[in-house]
């Protein structure tokens, strides 16, 4: 029911929203729950477990009940808290966990079953006939679990990720948080002031509160206004910080676009990184519930949440309407019903030597022992002082004392003190470096309280900061002491005593896990689930750990407590992950020819984040097969041009470069005359095959070192490291240059021609020779080496004649029958000359399996060498690369047994790692290791793919199966 | 042979305005790395000399006219708008970088707020002045900073990665813009 | 988690990687016994406590850093360049 | 006591007074025959084998804090016979049958589901990778299944097929791979355990090894000296600590895993999917949450908790690969402490010390690992041998150069 002229809702703009398709009206500045409420709408979920009819308990985001699905499109929102969620004109909201309607939910029969579902029980049974869990009582138990549902269609909406950074950041905007923040202001500090709800004040805007004998909330509205116009000042409503992190970086979510209409590249939420000098964290205190039976039914609700219904929103959620309370400020919600006119049927006060001054029944020594009400709240029945008595109720305020929100200080292992005279955990002094609590979440509870607990933690905090701090004048307010006397719920009465609302926990489930020896806070919590659900426990741990407590004989000091953990509030996945969807999630990189290789229709494959063209379909070509064997002809009988700037390029200069080559490759490159090329080898200090490639030395002391696509930034880190580790002081100095070069394989018996045309004149470049060359006016590089048997060439330019170049190649070659190739023909030509990439030198090869130990200079030592010497990485046991070759189809990743041999692991002789149909050769070949396989030339072997279903005999050759001798190369 | 048409990294990538904020490529030539070797930093800034230049301290740079030469790196700065001084090779490795770049200017009121969600460093005016330049990632990419005046930044990425970062720059400004026009 | 770069300032761990342990600089001699070379490979200290561990300022200067820091409060004590440490040239 | 379903239901009706407690609390003797050091998944593991194997009753576990306190209450469930190398495949191959006969062995329903595991491959090269992958596996006798991209669409309908950043080819069906609870595996070892008279002593911090001539004669611990003459070191996370106190120096760097779970939602992901090229691997919980995790953090750490890049690099894989999961949001973060070791295999080996025996260097794989790891290491405890199925988890295999190094990354701890 909505009062007239109470709260701070913008009664000029009403909006209109459905919750489960029904219409309702509610105005601008109104939650989800406050607009249910004002329409007295009381029953808005189910629970957990036990599909009990829950309505709203709380008006923040730790509500455990009030959780609905928001739809949008085609997609939908699980799990919004109401209490949360602002209404604006078109809000879809849908109850879920129930089936078929909110007010008739099957599942519901499970709380009739309650006896039978007690703490653990699924432990316990399902175990019998073992497949039975899979097929029956698994689905079962998956179905009816879990609250809403998601959509299953992709996010596509907009988020965001942003990163702030200040001198000082406030978490919470109460009384403490704006002294705090004013106070940092003032002294010139930059200050971000982060807070939950959508208006700024805390308590202040919720509570019938004066401050220098204004109302509270105008006094909020003043300073706010002073605060916007600082520019050193950043207010962030709609934020919730949701972790502590190291070194004073805090994680904060911020709803963006999620109180409105959705428009175009407004993010629904922006997922800030905040790195702070000093925090103080003033983030209140949460209320808790008292158990005592079916105290979970809608119409009971914390007392705080009736005074910010009332106050900020105008609405009372009953007709007719009860407190119970074991401490003094509870009582402030009668007090404030009646003033407003709203009948308040009775106080019941947990104590027994509280005073009654309120102008209403208040029964003191109070517990409630049964209450009553399918679908909401109807009576209670309780026993106090003088008797037992039953009242007609609508609704129930509970107060059970506060806890102050501990939960950031808890993100970085610190565990919270007890303090026993509010009963309650506060924060460890430090248990969050450079950050102060201050305020109600450091259990200073009254309003001037936290304005000198707000001023002082600003104090600490401008000094930390080496500020001076400014004089600041406390408002006033009032500063009532904080009395309570625990009670946590209702002794010696059956029934069900609710703790965790969301996860259906009762003080029978905390008992029975004690009885069970589950008596650790840890194994009580994981055996009852207490704790686990969406409000993480927020609004029952500390009862529990009570209830606990009292079972175990301990007292709540040693009974502990379990940890927060970050997030603070459930956080989505899409805001934490902003940017990461479709190609977001990690750099593109595109050739220079990319553009032109997809004008020829060529697919593109993804390789070290680069995009390259797998091959070039010529029409009537049906398979990718077709193409690559009429790629791999042309580079055999013509000349084929292909973009191999993916390489890792790394241009390395100095007086010592030769030694500091020598360091890095198992090879000598010092010997290496200048104009040359020479393959290098490089391990791991590990002693297995880190990369290989090619380094020319382009003079005395320069070289350009030549590495594999996917290893080329881990090559680079690899020389730093090696350079600053062991060598910082030699002459040396490299960079990469992948970036700065275009560079084209030109390959097949007539590639000199058509450099000859391109040139002016064939190159006069012998086998592994390296010489500037220029195209017209532009400068550039021509070596001569090969990957793919043939004579070939690598010709570089600057990047920006890329292009052009690549397009001007392939013409030329056109005109020759020769043409582009992709990566397929690429690599059924590596394999036809037996040379290895990264599927051969996957992390485990050594120089020995591949055949290259010789590679590894005895005269020198270098990185890797004395490790590869270990027994274990070279012998006969090892697997050995060979050649295989057969007239069948093979696979890569097929095993290999010795003809004769039981398939099994224990006869295991080695696999495939890349396999080809030869074009050149009609055949089929594959690279392998295989133990002991150099001695093993000539001899069969059975292939085995079982995924695949191969099974074939092979021969085992020698790795090189095209131009042995390499007089093509040297042609 | 005919010569070679030249292609900018961001060729047919039209500036975009939002908020009177600008994306636009940006050009620079030559850029040359110089790599001081050990010991030898007096005899760099003697063959600078000439250029009016000095080997800059990490994170800053120099300038004189068009010739500017900024930090980039252990022992490393890239000189852009000159070519190298004579002598300079003697004493510091000198390797072109010119094409391995690809240069995006931010300019207008939001340049510094659409830089800070995809750059994760305090780039507040106080902080990061006018002639600083950094090292710092660009999201998942390597990147080079400069604030080249209070509302304006040079960002320079890897070529080849120039439409990911040009992507994911106006995807920020486009998300600044929809959050003013609803705020 | 952030590391203060002796080149770059502070920055955001997200910009390094991380190697191990401060041992890797420790390369025994080409003929040193095998056990001293499965105590640089393999064996560590790992100490719940303070360490000196190495990082690499990937996405910045390209600097190789020995950090002295607290395994267990993530406390950072210290960040030095491996190439200016006294010593450490081979 | 016996638990099945008729019992559930008959204390039902009695108000679920008469349960009885899971385990004992007993004092800890002043001897036994064995000890191991570590109430975790092994630590549970290994005292119940030895009890049931080898028939060793007078043994105890010195938990310093509660009963499965480590990972084993701190993973992702995921539980996996997907190994490629020799050593490692029969020891997981083993494992998972132990897993299959677990609830009725334990009498404890640890909620195995063998939903099926899918590992994707996003390029050729991978896809080789992953097929002499799951061949080891069919070769070890285990399965394995090969699917296409329709395939995995087939079966993962949900994910992003068309914009992510690394195309989906296909990927490897491991059938019976799956999930069990995590928590309940460790309880039903240790009620198991303890139903066979084995001490289960918790809040018992050892505090130092004894050794007598090179021979363990038993522990320090906060509750007392305790003597024996076999004591196992199975404290993975801090063996190098416990280590430290017998003169070892491990081949391990501890580092935090991080994991995520969501708040619960109606069933949407049926298997557990792992996406190799973005480390990201999740499944659904049967309260409904999505558990997930991704790769980590990656600096050596003690503190059981992590920081914000690789959560958000974890985020993004998952935008990338499935992103209808967006809006489900993540409820609680934790971090482990992980045994890494230079090639990503573990250790269950004897030390320089007469009795003295280790189970360390899980990596992030322990949880699977449990019921063999326990059944191995009581193996050796038991008879001073290798078990064959654990027989290259030597600890001097670096130095002699037997790597089991499935990643091929390297003697890097942190990469495995």
């Amino acid at each position: 029911m909505r009062l007239a002229g109470k709260g701070l809702i913008d009664r000029s703009t009403p909006v209109t929203f459905t919750f489960d398709g029904r219409s309702y009206q509610g105005y601008r500045g109104d939650t989800l729950a406050s607009a249910l409420l004002a329409n007295d709408v009381r029953l808005v979920g189910r629970s957990f477990k036990y599909h009990r009819p829950r309505g709203i308990l709380t008006a923040g985001s730790e509500e455990p009940n009030a959780m609905v699905e928001i739809l949008e499109g085609n997609q939908q929102t699980p799990n919004v808290r109401a209490t949360v969620q602002e209404v604006f004109d078109g809000l879809q909201a849908r109850s879920q966990n129930r089936f078929p309607s909110l007010k008739f939910d099957l599942l519901g029969i499970n709380n009739l079953a309650a006896p039978f579902l007690s703490a653990g029980f699924y432990y316990k049974t399902f175990m019998w006939p073992r497949p039975f869990w899979e097929k029956l009582y698994e689905p079962l138990i998956r179905r009816a679990a879990g609250l809403g549902s998601l959509s299953g269609r992709h996010d596509e909406a907009q988020y965001e990720k942003a990163w702030a950074f200040c001198d000082l950041l406030v978490i919470g905007s109460g009384p403490a948080g704006l002294m705090a923040a004013w106070t940092a202001a003032q002294a010139g500090a930059d200050v971000i002031l982060a807070e939950e709800d959508a208006r700024m004040g805390g308590r202040l805007v919720s509570d019938n509160l004066r401050v220098d004998g204004q109302p509270g909330a105008d006094w909020v509205e003043a300073l706010l206004d002073d605060l916007k116009a600082m520019p050193n000042v950043r207010l962030m409503p709609r934020t919730t910080v949701t972790g502590a992190y190291d070194d004073g970086t805090y994680g904060a979510l911020e709803r963006v676009g999620l109180h409105r209409a959705p428009a175009p590249h407004l993010p629904r939420e922006c997922f800030w990184r905040i790195v702070a000098g000093q925090t103080v964290l003033a983030a209140g205190a949460l209320e808790r519930p008292i158990a005592f039976p079916d105290n979970d039914r809608p119409g009971i609700m914390l007392a705080s949440a009736l005074r910010s219904y009332l106050h900020r929103y105008g609405v009372v959620p009953g007709n007719r309407i009860t407190l119970i309370a074991n401490n003094d400020a509870a009582r402030a919600t009668a007090r404030d019903l009646m003033a407003a006119g709203v009948k308040v049927v009775a106080i019941l006060d947990t104590r027994p030597d509280a005073t009654a001054l309120e102008d209403c029944p208040v029964y003191l020594n109070a517990q409630i022992t049964g209450t009553a009400g399918h679908l909401g709240l109807t009576a209670i029945t309780f026993r106090h002082a003088g008797g037992t008595a039953t009242l007609e109720t609508d609704c129930l305020a509970m107060s059970g004392g506060w806890n102050p929100t501990v939960h950031l200080t808890c993100h970085m292992n610190g565990r919270p003190l007890w303090r026993e005279d509010i009963a309650a955990f506060i924060p460890a002094e430090g248990a969050v470096p450079r950050l102060t609590p201050a305020g109600a979440c450091n259990g200073t509870f009254s309003t001037a309280g936290a304005f000198r607990d707000g001023l002082a933690a600003a104090h600490t905090a401008l000094a930390a900061l080496g500020r001076p701090a400014p004089d600041m004048a406390l408002p006033m307010a009032e500063d009532a002491p904080y009395t309570i006397t625990p009670f946590w719920q209702t002794p010696g009465v059956e029934g069900r005593q609710w703790l965790d609302f969301a996860n259906d926990v009762t003080t029978k489930d905390v008992k029975l896990s004690a009885q069970e020896n589950f008596r650790s806070v840890e194994h009580m919590k994981r055996y009852t689930t207490q704790g686990m659900a969406p409000d993480q426990g927020k609004n029952s741990n500390v009862a529990a750990l009570a209830v606990l407590a009292d079972a175990t004989g301990r007292g709540i000091p040693q009974t502990g407590t379990t940890t927060f953990r970050p997030p603070f509030v459930p956080t989505s996945i899409a805001a934490m992950g902003a940017g990461g969807r479709g190609a977001g999630f990690a750099p593109q990189r595109f050739l220079t020819s990319d553009q032109a290789s997809r004008d020829r229709g060529a697919p593109m494959i993804e390789a070290g984040l680069w995009y390259r063209p797998s091959y070039f379909p010529k029409p009537g070509e049906k398979t990718w097969l077709e193409a690559c064997n009429r790629e791999v002809t042309m580079v055999r009988e013509s000349v084929g041009v292909s973009d191999v700037s993916t390489l890792g390029k790394i241009d390395i200069q100095g007086r010592d470069a030769a030694r500091f080559l020598d360091l890095v490759y198992t090879n000598t490159f010092s010997t290496l005359p200048v104009g040359r090329v020479r393959y290098g080898l490089m391990l791991r200090e590990d002693g297995h095959v880190l990369d290989d490639g090619t380094t020319a030395r382009l003079a005395e002391h320069r070289y350009l070192m030549t590495t594999t696509t996917a290893a080329a930034g881990l090559v680079m880190r690899h020389l730093d490291f090696v350079h600053q580790a062991f060598c910082a002081d030699w002459d040396v100095r490299f960079l990469s240059v992948t970036e700065a070069w275009a560079q084209f394989a030109i390959a097949g018996p007539r590639a000199r021609d058509l450099l000859a045309t391109l040139l002016g004149a064939a190159p006069d470049l012998p086998f592994m020779g390296v010489t500037d060359v220029s195209l017209g006016s532009t400068p550039a590089r021509l070596f001569r080496i090969s990957f793919s048997g043939e004579e070939g060439y690598e010709l570089a330019v600057p990047t920006r004649y890329g292009e052009a170049l690549f397009r001007d190649l392939v013409a030329r070659a056109e005109t020759m029958g020769g043409g582009p190739y992709g990566m397929e023909a690429l690599n059924v030509l590596r394999i036809e000359k037996g040379f290895i990439t990264h599927a051969e030198i996957h992390g485990r090869t050594t120089a020995f399996d591949i055949g290259m130990e010789k590679m590894v200079s005895a005269k020198k030592d270098c990185i890797g060498k004395a490790a590869a010497a270990r027994p274990g990485m070279i012998g006969p046991d090892r697997e050995q690369l060979v050649g295989l070759r057969a007239s069948s189809a093979m696979t890569a990743g097929a095993h290999l047994f010795t003809p004769g041999d039981k398939v099994h692991r224990e006869t295991d002789q080695g696999y495939i790692t890349s396999v080809c149909w030869s074009p050149t050769l009609s055949a089929h070949l594959a690279l392998a290791f295989v133990k002991d396989g150099r001695a093993r030339h000539g001899t069969r072997i059975r292939v085995v793919d079982h995924l695949r279903k191969i099974d074939v005999l092979a021969e085992i050759t020698d790795p090189v199966f095209h131009d042995k001798e390499g007089a093509k190369l040297r042609a | 042979m005919p010569e070679l048409i030249a292609k900018s990294a961001l060729a047919g990538h039209a500036p975009v305005t939002r908020l009177q904020t600008t994306l636009a490529e940006g050009s620079a030539a030559p850029i040359t790395s110089v790599a001081p070797y050990p010991g030898r930093m007096d005899r760099v800034n003697a063959a600078l000399a000439p250029l009016g230049l000095a080997f800059p301290a990490p994170n800053g740079q120099t300038r004189q006219g068009a010739a500017r030469l900024i930090w980039t790196g252990r022992d490393q700065a890239f000189l852009i708008g000159a070519p190298a001084p004579d002598g300079l090779a003697d004493h510091a490795a000198l390797t072109d970088q010119t094409d391995g770049w690809a240069i995006l200017t931010l300019t207008g009121p939001v340049a510094e707020a659409t830089l800070m969600r995809p750059v994760p460093l305090d780039l507040r005016l106080g902080a990061f002045p006018p002639l600083r330049t950094v090292r710092a990632p660009l999201n998942h990419m390597q990147a080079i900073l400069t604030r080249t005046a209070p509302d304006a930044f040079e960002i320079m990425v890897f070529r080849s990665m120039a439409r990911t970062a040009w992507g994911e720059l106006t995807e920020a400004l486009e998300v600044l813009a929809a959050r003013a026009q609803t705020a | 988690m952030r590391l203060t770069c002796p080149l770059c300032g502070e920055r955001d761990r997200r910009e390094f990687y991380y190697y191990g342990s401060e041992d890797y600089l420790n390369r025994p001699a080409p003929d040193a016994a095998p056990q001293a070379w499965d105590d640089y490979l393999h064996n560590r200290d790992n100490p719940a406590g303070v360490t000196r561990d190495l990082w690499y300022h990937d996405m910045g200067c390209s600097s190789w850093l020995v950090v002295t820091r607290n395994t267990v409060t993530h406390d950072i004590l210290a960040v030095e360049a491996v190439a200016d440490r006294k010593g450490g040239a081979a | 006591m016996r638990y099945s379903g008729l019992k559930v239901i008959t204390e039902g009706l009695f108000g679920n007074k008469g349960w009885k407690p899971a385990w004992r609390d007993p004092a800890p003797k002043a001897e036994y025959d064995a000890i191991i050091i570590g109430g975790g998944g092994h630590g549970l593991s290994t005292a119940y084998y030895l009890a049931k194997n080898h028939g060793l009753t007078n043994i105890a576990v010195l938990e310093k804090g509660y009963l499965g306190s480590g990972n084993i209450g701190r993973n992702t469930t995921i539980v996996r016979a997907n190994y490629f190398l020799q050593g490692n495949s029969e020891f997981y191959s083993h494992s998972m049958k132990l897993w299959e006969g677990l609830e009725i062995d334990l009498n404890y329903n640890v909620m195995h589901s063998q939903r099926g595991l899918i590992n994707l491959f996003h390029s050729d090269g991978q896809r080789d990778a992953f097929v002499r992958r799951g061949n080891s596996m069919i070769n070890q006798g285990d399965d394995a299944i090969l699917l296409d991209r329709e395939g995995v669409r087939e079966m993962l309908p949900y994910l992003d097929f068309e914009q992510t950043r690394f195309p989906i080819y296909g990927g490897l069906y491991h059938p019976r791979g799956g999930t069990a609870r995590h928590d309940a595996v460790a309880w039903g070892y240790a009620r198991a355990a303890d139903k066979r008279g084995v001490d289960l002593i918790q809040n018992c911090e050892v505090t130092g090894v004894d050794i007598e001539n090179g021979r363990v004669t038993g522990v320090q611990t906060t509750r007392g000296a305790i003597k024996a003459r076999k004591v196992g070191i199975v404290v993975a996370g801090r063996s190098s600590q416990v280590a430290a106190m017998a003169g070892m120096r491990l081949p391990i760097e501890s580092h935090i895993l991080q994991a995520f779970v969501t708040e619960g939602l109606k069933p949407v992901i049926d298997h557990v999917v792992s996406f190799g090229m973005g480390h990201f691997y999740i499944s659904q919980s049967d309260k409904g949450g999505l558990v997930f995790g991704g790769d980590l953090d990656f600096y050596a750490s003690y503190a059981s908790r992590g920081n914000l890049p690789m959560v958000e690099h974890v985020m993004e894989a998952g935008m990338t690969l499935m992103p209808m999961i967006g809006r489900a949001k993540v409820l609680r973060s934790w971090g482990g402490i992980m045994d890494m070791s230079p090639d990503g295999s573990p250790i269950i080996d004897k030390t320089h010390v007469d009795g003295l025996f280790i189970d360390c260097g899980w990596n992030y794989g322990g949880f699977k690992a449990v019921p063999a790891s326990g059944w191995c290491m009581a193996h050796l405890m038991a008879t001073g041998e290798s078990h064959p199925v654990a027989a290259r988890f030597k600890l001097n295999r670096f130095a002699t150069g037997h790597i089991l190094d499935e990643e091929g990354t390297g003697s890097q701890h942190n990469l495995h």
